[in-house]
């Protein structure tokens, strides 16, 4: 048989349908239904993984989410790796390829567990603190090997072929967790008519009903389960969500709840109809109320070996039989702490496997299941425990002694049961995760002996996750909490009628956490509180001895709760063995704090369709097509696609962006050029008050700005630091409209509504976008009155259309308004049409420019045709500590305006009416070959020593087709002062690049060619 | 993640629709020039900074765009009312539990028409 | 001239002759991208309606609704997030926010109506704007539309808080539109033209497993 | 104080560990101490060692409202670079890395300081410019700093996409080599420890309540376990600060608001450096045990519930996919949120206040992790001299009424 530990019948697996898989190159054979782990235990595989610190041998402890060992490399391709995955939460699939993540050259055979042998002992917590020190160089070495240690699985090297998205999801009930209390409260909150969600984390839907002993109304459980699920879906207001974990609870019930839709299918997603599944989605949930029926995890007992493969949690060894039809031994010793785990022992026995004995730490265990387990002549050991375990790489005996648990220490001699599986039962702990999420700290119940969850508002919790363990109770509670969740919504919901379930009476549980061993705990055999991270109860007890008393200390110090499981099984105990050795109570040491994610999610589902080509939207303009198809290149400007400039082909070689750059440049200082200015953020002003508006956001004067004419202008911050600027033209009395730059666009518009909403809302006036309305074309050059003179009606001649006019008028039979400003110094025309008609106007310009070869420039070119005329580009020329002042454009400062507009006060601060601040110039490189690095910084002093007395920076810099000579803008202290001086740039070479302060407007300084 | 009822649109909005502004009810000094460096100086960048009630400037920036105040408690996240620009908290450190109605919320613009009238004292 | 003054406020006809050829904000996405054909399964159908007259409305809800209604023949949408058609569903009225609304007509139509409203409001304040070249309407029809919208944007899109008559200004992927709800079957999205690639490629992307198809 | 070698180690191995000393002790407060340090944090607790080490002043008392080292020094991520743009500020993170190098020793504590090397990427042509400016900056301000291109940044780090593909490609970086990570725990506990050493108090689980001023001097405060004098009193309260400011009436420029970082599980060694994004916005490491080690943005709200919003999260790992496509399928474990006290300019608060006798150090923002030594550093020389070391002097709070701000934003969008 290949299964040797599947039992011939029972579970809820598909014998019919067998599925192949391979766990560490070796091929074995499992059921539909199966999870991997299920399927491993059915071949008899004990050893799955070696431990992170020590490689000790490690198996299968639990059966779900709190696993903390058999994490496995999943992925037959090397695209398709995934790391870490909990072989007790993957699903059986054919072709399965999994590997463990520790252990070399194979797990069986571990080289490095001779050191977590021999070197273990002188790895105690914080050695790492205490050691590598000496010499001080040698620790990038030290570092490197103690790297290679590192990690357990590994990241694929490949780029995911699979897809994820996102749901956005909203309801009036959220329910976690589809075990009997999700399930009695999804079902009432439903017929109320209430939109529900109800999400579980598991294969199938039905929790702990689903591995059951217990009868509802006289059927198996899970026949319960099964009626409520298929009413629940065909309710048009429930949303069923197998496979998905609520994995973060995040505030005013935002929940997050991870849908693995094809994780059981395949390693990679299945592709239906052409189109590849998404592997897995993130329902993004706003419930109006949230239902926590999250159950409880077991507590395994801490003693000595207990993470030798063999060691299980009680109710893993009963999910295993009655879920999977698995045995995961032969002969079974139990120890435990309270009633509810005999059901493992119970199973077993039914399973016709031999259980060796029930060791109870309990003088006087009588609860029914104890008498059933008595009953079928089963040994049951008093007031004792297993205080080790036997065997190597499989559990061979276990140790067993009577004990005073609440003195901690063994009272009896010990005793030595052969046995090949130990499973152990500490008692319960609610899964707190969730509600522990929002801040909430929850609070220790003596009776229970768990910690329940505190709740914030808006969220309940029902069953075993608030430590109502019993099922007819747990049922109950899932229907009246449902019913005061919908309450609170103002909604009424009756609780339905649970079924009928037998109540077992159960015998009060004792507090057991570490068991005590004839050694001291330092001395003792490892006693593992967390598995995955090593760490023992003699970690903890060693940190409180060395003054970690917190329990965020402790877990910091012995990295406790760190792990991928986030200390599901160990948190309690460890806390429990903290408390121990500081003579204090579990309360009084603290609680544990959880964080998202309750189990590890893929960044792929978080990112969902946010990534590739829809990273982040890319905004074009009407022209973009036409920018495409011929050859520009592009600049990321905010999310804009703006050309930057446009290669020709010259000789079969494609130009060099100086070669385009330049090209552009003379043809827009000799002839014609055009550039898409569209991107410029548009403002449309109306109303009475607009003109007094604008006095008070701009520094400049517009009281006398006439209809027809456009006006440049500064924006400050009230901090006197420029923010943006841009022209503005008059279109009627009470008319304007307001240009930005393209990244200050949104910012300045949401600017003007913050005074206007905040501090003015008695102005008459309001603000509205027109971005993307109007499409921008600027035609500049000696020869642009003569192009657009073609196509154009508007009368063009200077003394009618003069510079910083607009007109209307048709250009290309269009219908546009033009503006006569220039940002290149030469005469230019900036064309706004309606953008549906952009590409019309952009292209019969081209027609009728061919003559004069219009040449389409990019940002590129732009910056250069500025600087040369010593027009700041806001964001690169300032940096938010430039005032207007410090730019010279006094020009465009209305000190004598009546209202202190935004900025001016600021600017009498002292350090900002200091003479010396950083003020805007140019620099002429000594060496016209030269052209500045932008972000150099200039000196006097070229040989000063470093540090060096630093003036300013150079802010812009490009070489001059015009001017034959490199040239710069730069800032430097008190630099209006220092016209004429030379100064220096020092490189990284060692070179300093000799420059002259000149005035930063290097062509047409009287503004002539502009004006033409 | 807040889940905010935007005062404009009386109905509540995921947080990614919203964008903070900062600390509430901070109005710009009447008259800028008379004010000592120190006064500008606290204006612009001194603030409350509260751990517990506190209201706060949030714009519906993804929405109708308007501007509004929260009242939030800064340690629980809790929003305990929104309102709109003009308008005086119900809630705030000195009555957490919400002053009595005859003095809170004095100005409840209900219809848009009083919108306008209802943003005088907004430098309040 | 193409402005006409009214007041102390220009307006503006962006219109040319009907034979100037025009693109759509959708252009490079039908030109560069792919356009699936619609097919008896497509669970979403996206069509664009192309060149329609978009207009800004700004002032108190009094003193526009008259004017709305006597040009229009449509109140002012009485509460916020509220969508009014005419008769013949060709021309709404949207809520934007407390002093803000759309006015969508057939192409051509705008800047009559903003004539007309501008003489029905004489002297208030008030502010109108065309809009029309920097956005495009879209229609998604289909069983599957309103998962595609679930997928796309956190709005509660579900009947019972998105019923027939509202319209919401709306993140979507990373960007953001005005989400309208005209009738049972229907939804319509207001796209800005420079998003609109980026928002035609993340729809046809969601609506892939739903065998979206582009009726051009 | 018991030395830690790795002779002693094995020496404790030897004895089942079983004589390992406390690393601090847990006293009682004392009524009256030369200063009092609130706030038992990294910051703080470096404040106590070099007022106790370099000015001899050991009657000293750090008061902890929680456990030490629990607030922001527990939840950064780990960054420690000193390639900031303007003097003021290089030559105060300077200054800290330079005690970086020694402090494993200096302490006898392994803090792990690690120079992996820390890298910021440009990816528009003005986060080049802003690169560039800050590079040539450092340099010659003699911080070890250059710029490296995508050939460049992909040798150093393979697994990054460097590719023309990606939304936002990666024209260059900032590299600082001698930047790097270092182990934050063990940076407040050997702090705590060589203070403690030197005869500091540090009284955890003690929450001050109240300051005791007359005559606008301070001379003591009320805790939760009494009063205690001192006339010297600093507040290194990152966060809180706000809040202690109040206590003392006072208001500080400065407001806290959450931050939050992530971790991945632990994976095989695959990234050895950090690798910083201003601009799509996200900054990633890879901790010794194997956690890809993440950070978020800042939210724009006050908060003080250690908690964020979502969606950052999100977008971070959106930003951290686009850069690296094959950790598409690597997987999230834990999210965390600090309290970071922020500044207009993006710079810390190291001043004197109206106060006298009371000072404070704050406003550290999402930057304060590796400046732990350098803050504690002229702290404890303020403190002891009555007067702001030459370094801390810039940083004063009279900066935001006169404009003298050092505004890092420009440089430092993400200024961890």
């Amino acid at each position: 048989m290949n299964q040797p530990n599947r039992l011939r019948q029972g579970g809820r697996i598909d014998r019919g349908r067998t599925l192949s898989f391979t766990f560490n190159g070796k091929r074995y054979q499992g059921h539909a239904g199966d999870t991997l782990a299920s399927a491993l235990l059915a071949n008899g595989v004990d050893l799955v993984n070696r431990s992170f610190k020590y490689s000790r041998p490690r198996g299968i402890v639990a059966a779900g989410a709190e696993e903390p060992n058999a994490l496995v490399q999943l992925g037959s391709t090397e695209a398709a790796q995934v790391p870490n995955v909990r072989a007790t939460q993957q699903a059986l699939f054919e072709g399965l390829t999994a590997q463990s993540t520790n252990g070399w050259p194979n797990v069986q055979r571990d080289v490095m567990s001779l050191v977590g042998k021999l070197g273990g002992r002188f790895m105690p917590p914080g050695f790492y603190y205490k050691t590598f020190m000496a010499p001080a160089s040698m620790w990038m070495t030290y570092e490197k090997y103690i790297r290679k240690g590192a990690g357990l699985g590994r990241s694929p090297m490949e780029n995911d072929p699979d897809r994820y998205d996102h749901l956005n999801q909203h309801c009036d009930l959220l329910v976690v967790g589809a075990g009997p209390a999700g399930l009695a409260a999804a079902l009432t909150a439903a017929r109320a008519g209430a939109r529900v969600i109800l999400c579980d984390e598991q294969e199938e839907m039905g929790g702990s009903l689903l591995a059951s002993r217990e009868l509802l109304d006289d059927q198996p459980a899970a026949q319960w389960a099964e009626q409520v699920i298929s009413e629940l879906a065909e309710n048009d207001n429930v949303t069923l969500l197998p496979r998905t974990t609520a994995n973060g609870y995040h505030d005013h019930n935002f929940v997050t709840l991870h849908e693995r839709r094809t994780e059981h299918l395949g390693e990679a997603a299945p592709t239906v109809d052409g189109v590849r599944l998404t592997r897995s989605r993130m329902h993004r949930v706003r419930a109006g109320q949230v239902l926590l029926a999250t159950g409880a995890h077991e507590r395994p007992l801490v003693y000595g070996n207990n993470d030798v493969p063999g060691n299980l949690v009680a109710g893993a060894v009963s999910t295993y039989i009655r879920r999977y039809g698995v045995v995961p031994g032969n002969k079974l010793v139990l120890s435990v702490s309270n009633d509810h785990a005999y059901r493992a022992a119970l199973d077993w026995d039914e399973a016709g496997r031999d259980v060796v004995a029930i060791v109870d730490a309990r003088r006087h265990p009588d609860g029914e299941l104890v008498e059933q387990a008595r009953a079928r002549g089963i040994r049951i050991i008093e007031g004792s425990a297993v205080l080790e375990a036997k065997g190597d790489k499989r559990v061979s005996g276990a140790r067993v002694a009577t004990i005073d648990a609440a003195a901690f220490k063994v009272t009896g001699q010990a005793e030595l049961l052969e046995c090949d599986t130990i499973a152990s039962s500490g008692g319960y702990s609610p899964v707190i995760h969730l509600a522990s999420h929002t801040g909430a700290r929850p609070t220790w119940d003596e009776e229970i002996l768990g910690f329940v969850p505190s709740l914030v508002k808006g969220v309940h919790a029902a069953g075993s996750a608030r430590g109502v363990h019993d099922l007819a109770e747990g049922l109950a509670d899932g229907a009246a909490k449902a019913s005061e969740a919908l309450a609170a919504l103002g909604k009424s919901a009756s609780a339905i009628e649970p079924p009928r379930a037998e109540t077992i009476r159960e015998g009060e549980a004792c507090a057991l956490y570490q068991v005590p061993h004839e050694k001291p705990t330092l001395r003792a055999p490892k006693q593992f509180v967390d598995m995955q991270n090593d760490v023992t109860a003699a970690a903890i007890e060693l940190a409180t001895r060395e003054g970690f008393e917190s329990i965020e200390h402790v877990k910091r110090y012995t990295a406790m709760g760190f792990g991928t499981d986030q200390g599901k099984l160990g948190n309690i105990n460890g806390m429990a063995i903290a408390a121990r050795c500081l003579g204090r109570s579990i309360p009084e040491v603290g609680t544990t704090v959880f964080r998202p994610n309750y189990t590890p999610v893929t960044f792929g589902a978080i990112v969902g369709r946010h990534c590739r080509e829809l990273f982040d939207p890319e905004r074009y303009t009407a022209l973009h097509q036409w920018h495409v198809e011929n050859g520009a290149e592009f600049e990321d400007v905010g999310q804009w696609k703006r050309p930057w400039y446009f290669p020709r082909k010259v000789n079969g070689k494609l130009e060099t962006m100086d070669e385009a750059v330049a090209r552009e440049s003379l043809a827009v200082r000799t002839g014609v050029g055009i550039l898409d200015a569209s991107t410029l953020g548009k403002i449309d002003i109306q109303g009475p008050d607009a003109r007094e508006f604008l006095g008070r956001v701009y520094t400049n004067k517009w009281a006398k700005l006439a209809p027809g004419r456009v006006r440049y202008g500064l924006m400050c911050k009230d901090d006197g630091m420029l923010m943006d600027d841009g022209t503005t033209s008059c279109l009627g009395e009470n008319h304007f409209l307001m240009t930005t730059t393209t990244g200050g666009a949104a910012g300045v518009m949401e600017w003007l509504e913050l005074w206007h909403q905040t501090e003015w809302p008695e102005l008459q006036v309001y603000f509205t976008s027109v971005t993307d309305h109007w499409a921008t074309m600027t035609v500049t050059g000696p020869d642009a009155r003569k192009l657009l003179s073609e196509i154009t009606d508007i009368d063009l001649d200077r003394e009618q259309f003069k510079f910083m006019d607009w007109r209307n008028g048709k250009v290309a039979d269009v219908p546009a308004r033009v503006f006569r400003i220039s940002f290149t110094g030469e005469l230019a025309y900036e064309i706004n049409v309606q953008a549906n008609y952009a590409m019309h106007v952009w292209k019969t310009l081209f027609e009728h420019g061919k003559k004069y070869d219009l040449t389409p420039y990019g940002t590129e070119t732009m910056h250069v045709l500025r600087a040369e005329k010593g027009l700041i580009i806001a964001g690169q020329d300032t940096d938010g500590s430039v005032t207007p002042e410090d730019l010279g454009m006094f020009w465009a400062i209305g000190y004598d305006k009546p209202f202190s507009w935004i900025g001016k006060r600021a600017l009498t601060r002292p350090d900002t009416a200091r003479k010396d601040r950083k003020q805007f110039v140019g620099l002429k490189p000594v060496d016209p070959k030269v052209v500045l690095e932008e972000g150099a910084h200039i000196v006097v002093d070229k040989d000063q020593p470093i540090p060096m007395d630093m003036l300013g920076h150079v802010t812009s810099s490009y070489y001059s087709p015009n001017l034959e000579s490199g040239f710069a803008l730069a800032v430097i202290k008190g630099g209006r002062d220092r016209m004429g001086e030379k100064l220096y740039v020092p490189m990284p070479d060692g070179q300093a690049h000799e420059v002259e302060v000149v005035s930063p407007v290097f062509i047409d300084p009287k503004g002539e060619r502009q004006h033409v | 993640m807040f889940y905010i009822h935007c005062p404009y649109c009386d109905e509540y909005r995921d947080e990614e629709e919203f964008a903070p502004k900062g600390q509430a009810h901070i109005a710009r000094p009447e008259d800028p020039e008379s004010c000592s460096d120190d006064q500008w100086g606290a204006y612009l960048f001194f603030r409350d900074n509260p751990r517990g009630i506190h209201h706060e400037l949030w714009v519906h920036a993804i929405g109708c765009r308007k501007f509004f105040n929260i009242t939030r408690n800064s340690a629980s996240y809790e929003i305990l009312e929104t309102y709109r620009m003009g308008e005086q908290p119900r809630f705030s450190a000195e009555h957490p539990e919400g002053k009595p109605a005859e003095q809170g919320a004095a100005v409840n613009v209900a219809d848009e028409a009083g919108m306008v009238a209802g943003q005088e004292g907004v430098k309040a | 001239m193409s402005d006409i003054t009214y007041g102390k406020v220009a307006t503006f006809n962006t219109h040319p002759d009907a034979s100037i050829p025009k693109e759509s904000p959708l252009s490079v996405a039908y030109n560069t991208g792919s356009v699936p054909a619609a097919t008896s399964g497509s669970g979403v159908l996206f069509k664009e309606q192309a060149f329609l007259g978009h207009l800004i409305l700004r002032g108190g809800a009094i003193v526009l609704d008259e004017a709305v209604r006597k040009v229009l023949g449509i109140s002012l949408p009485g509460q916020p997030l509220g969508l009014s058609l005419d008769e013949s569903g060709e021309r709404s009225v949207q809520w934007l926010s407390p002093d803000e609304w759309l006015v969508i007509v057939p192409g051509g139509e705008e800047l009559d109506v903003e004539q007309r409203l501008r003489d029905a409001l004489g002297d208030a304040h008030y502010a109108i704007v065309d809009v029309s070249g920097g956005q495009t309407l879209v229609s998604l029809e289909g069983e599957k539309v309103r998962e595609l919208l679930m997928k796309s944007t956190n709005y509660d899109v579900h009947p019972s808080n998105f019923p027939v008559g509202k319209a919401v200004s709306v993140v979507f992927g990373k960007s953001s539109l005005v989400l309208r709800r005209p009738g049972e079957e229907r939804y319509e999205l207001v796209l800005r033209r420079s998003f609109a690639d980026y928002l035609y490629r993340w729809i046809l992307d969601a609506g892939a497993e739903y065998g979206i198809g582009v009726q051009r | 104080m018991q030395r830690y070698s790795g002779f002693g180690l094995a020496k404790h191995a030897l004895s089942h560990h079983e004589n390992w000393q406390r690393q601090w002790r847990n006293p009682t407060p004392k009524k009256k101490y030369d200063v009092i340090v609130v706030g038992g944090g990294g910051h703080g607790l470096a404040t106590a060692y070099y007022l106790a080490k370099n000015h001899g002043i050991t009657n000293v008392a750090v008061l902890e409202k929680g456990w030490l080292g629990g607030g922001n020094t527990a939840r950064n991520t780990t960054i420690v670079r000193s390639n900031y743009l303007w003097d003021e500020s290089a030559r105060l993170y300077d200054h800290s890395l330079d005690l970086w190098k020694g402090l494993s020793q200096d302490l006898n504590y392994n803090v792990m300081f690690s120079q992996r090397g820390v890298m910021n990427l440009g990816h528009t042509l003005q986060d080049m410019r802003d690169i560039q400016r800050r590079v040539h900056a450092n340099r010659l301000n003699g911080v070890d700093s250059e710029v490296i291109y995508p050939d460049q940044i992909k040798e150093i780090v393979p697994v990054i996409d460097t590719s023309k593909r990606a939304r936002y490609p990666i024209l260059g970086a900032s590299w600082q080599k001698s930047a790097g990570v270092a182990r934050h725990d063990a940076v407040a506990w050997g702090y705590a420890r060589a203070a403690d050493a030197l005869g500091v108090d540090i009284l955890q689980n003690t929450e001050v309540t109240g300051f005791k001023i007359r005559d606008g001097q301070v001379y003591g405060v009320h805790t939760n376990r009494g009063d205690i004098e001192s006339k010297t009193i600093g507040c290194v309260t990152a966060g809180n600060s706000g809040v202690v400011a109040k206590m003392a009436g006072l208001t500080l420029p400065l407001e806290s608001h959450p931050l939050q970082a992530l971790v991945s599980e632990p994976l095989k060694p695959v990234l050895d450096t950090v690798v910083m994004s201003n601009h799509v916005h996200g900054y990633i490491s890879q901790s010794d045990k194997g956690d890809l080690v993440i950070g978020a943005g800042i939210n724009g709200y006050l908060g003080y519930g250690q908690r964020g919003s979502y969606t950052t999260v999100e977008h971070t790992l959106q930003a951290i996919v686009e850069m690296f496509p094959i950790f598409s399928r690597v997987r999230m474990n834990r999210q965390w949120g600090g309290i970071v006290d922020t500044c207009a300019d993006a710079c810390p608060i190291l001043s004197k206040t109206k106060v006298k006798g009371l000072f404070f150090n704050c406003g550290w923002g999402t930057g304060g992790f590796k400046a732990t030594p350098g803050s504690g550093h002229v702290f404890a020389a303020s403190l002891a001299k009555g007067e702001m070391h030459p370094i801390a002097a810039p940083f004063s709070i009279d900066r935001f009424n006169t404009g003298a701000l050092v505004d890092e934003h420009g440089a430092a969008g993400v200024a961890h």
